[in-house]
């Protein structure tokens, strides 16, 4: 390995959260963008071919080494870690609501979940998993809530994007607020439900 | 098998509907008054968009009662809407009607666009289990003597925590309005003594001396209450004569 | 790496403490006490040998996976190791409180957030983001609290007023000073002290 992604292995080793490239660059005055990229490059390979315990993952918009999936299960036997608990429906639902919605205020969700959604919403925020983004326009100006880059982490995602897509979906999403046109998108919608 | 007995299906809550005595589900099975309505919908199935409004209002005041949710305003609300969908599908209207509104097309379109969302859920669920499957790095060496980083704080946070502590302000601090409670539980205490020592006692025996609009208000919701329980029978003999209040023979609980 | 090398790797990397070579064995049923040394073995010379930015490291009974010294002075300057120090959630909401309905006492404080705020005030009376401003006329003439400069500073804005009026959010919360006249105000106040 090159002395650069050794410095960048024992900065990502030491790091308990995603860096950014941009945060890496910060650790060698010299280094350079492309440089960075290609020490990550050669990291996440050597890991790869010589069977590491360990991967280099790209997620919420850094880089973060995690164990493989493969030996979660004799981990948590031997009782070195606990796995994170699973989410309810109720987080999930609201998360998926806020997700794809967003910047979406709380009427908007319970209209949509049928459900009051104040308990699972200052959750969610004590949890930083999402955030007050703006305040809507509407009668009342109430909080708009958008996820966080953390939501990110727990899901390993790398960004909004990899969430599956609309036409990904059995039932057409309806597209959300601020990217389309309110006719066309109303037009599109009831299509979409006939 | 009683409907307080309730097994857990994580995954998929099957419901013996009508056909059993009960139903055998977990309550938390349900995240919502639209998910037990899909679940009804998936368990006869019956088309999204062409509900048979009748049948489906008829079977989910059946769960909602029997799942004990009568308590939840969630699905107290949906059960109105159902019935009022009833009631209006029942309404006739001329064969060529134009610019007739299938009064189900809002639900309809709720129940679609929840399905979607359910759909997110999942896919969701199953990205945070496979993140789960992957540990970060456990130990970390307690942090160097540093000077600390600079104080981090956005009006964002702020506005988030105005919002917690909003959702949290239990009433308006300004006023403190003192309202003579209604103090239901002596007044069922106080009528239960009294039952206890003669079979029948009369309103104006359960109401005690100088009560007050408080005590009459309180009374009432406790008669009621314990009506409604079985405790005890409420009689009137004739037409504007004095209420009988009559002992009850417990009955085997239901 | 052998695949008892890989499965200790992952678990070293994973556990929150250092781990005993006892305990690394109860990792793998099939795996005898000589077979965890020669794997621990194998991974300190994979490290050494591909010059890895982590060493292993045997100390106070146990194994660790740590980065290596001559990296640290890098990593320390880039603090990744330490998230920015956000405040609490606690100390987020009684700074919400304080901000919206100074001048205000702690009683009041209290009695909104439902919890003693004695530390919290402490805390945020040492961190300048709070100060006293001056004493109610109710019983015992507490301690009223308010923002400062550096309040303002860290949030970006000029002025008070520049925060989100009270009727614009959910709830109306009580307009502080700045923005309504003194008397009818402070009358307001006093009631609501008594």
């Amino acid at each position: 390995m090159n002395p650069l992604a050794q410095l960048l292995e024992a900065a990502l080793f030491s790091a308990c959260r995603p860096i950014t490239a941009e945060e890496l660059a910060t650790l060698d005055p010299d280094a350079s963008a492309a440089g960075v990229r290609v020490a990550l490059e050669q990291l996440r390979e050597h890991y790869d071919f010589n069977q590491h315990g360990v991967e280099l993952v790209e997620m919420a918009g850094g880089y973060q080494i995690l164990t493989r999936p493969v030996y979660a299960a004799a981990i948590e036997r031997a009782q070195f870690t606990v796995r994170t608990p699973k989410l309810t429906a109720a987080t999930l639902e609201t998360l998926a609501v806020i997700a794809y919605r967003q910047p979406v205020g709380r009427l908007e969700i319970e209209e949509i979940r049928g459900v009051s959604a104040g308990g699972v919403l200052r959750s969610l925020q004590e949890r930083s998993l999402i955030e007050v983004v703006g305040r809507s326009e509407a009668l009342g100006r109430p909080l708009l809530y958008g996820t966080t880059a953390l939501f990110l982490e727990l899901l390993g995602l790398r960004d909004l994007i990899d969430l599956p897509k609309a036409e990904e979906l059995t039932i057409a999403l309806r597209p959300h607020r601020a990217t389309s046109e309110g006719s066309d998108d109303a037009a599109a919608y009831v299509e979409a439900e006939s | 098998m009683t409907a307080t007995e309730f097994i857990a299906l994580p995954e998929a809550p099957t419901i013996a509907l009508g056909a059993g005595p009960g139903f055998v589900v977990e309550l938390e099975a349900f995240s919502g008054p639209l998910d037990l309505l899909l679940h009804l919908l998936r368990e006869e199935q019956l088309e999204i968009a062409d509900i048979p409004i009748a049948r489906i209002a008829d079977q989910f005041l059946r769960a909602v009662h029997e799942l004990g949710l009568n308590q939840a305003a969630d699905y107290l609300d949906m059960a109105s809407r159902l019935v009022r969908l009833k009631a209006q599908m029942l309404l006739p209207r001329k064969v060529d009607e134009d610019g007739w509104e299938d009064p189900r097309a809002e639900l309809v379109r709720r129940l679609l666009e929840y399905q979607q969302i359910r759909e997110v859920a999942v896919w969701l669920g199953r990205a945070a289990e496979r993140r789960a499957e992957q540990f970060a790095r456990g130990y970390l060496p307690p942090a160097p003597a540093l000077p600390p980083p600079p104080l981090t704080l956005s009006l964002i946070d702020l506005l988030s925590a105005i919002d917690r502590v909003i959702v949290g302000i239990p009433s308006p601090v300004l006023h403190k309005v003192v309202a003579r409670p209604l103090d239901v539980e002596s007044a069922t205490r106080r009528i239960e003594d009294l039952l206890a020592g003669q079979e029948q006692i009369r309103w104006f025996d359960a109401l005690g001396s100088g009560a007050t609009i408080a005590d009459v208000l309180s009374t009432l919701l406790a008669l009621l209450e314990l009506a409604r329980r079985g405790s005890l029978r409420l009689l009137q003999p004739t037409p504007f004569s004095p209420m009988v209040i009559a002992r009850e023979s417990p009955r085997p609980a239901a």
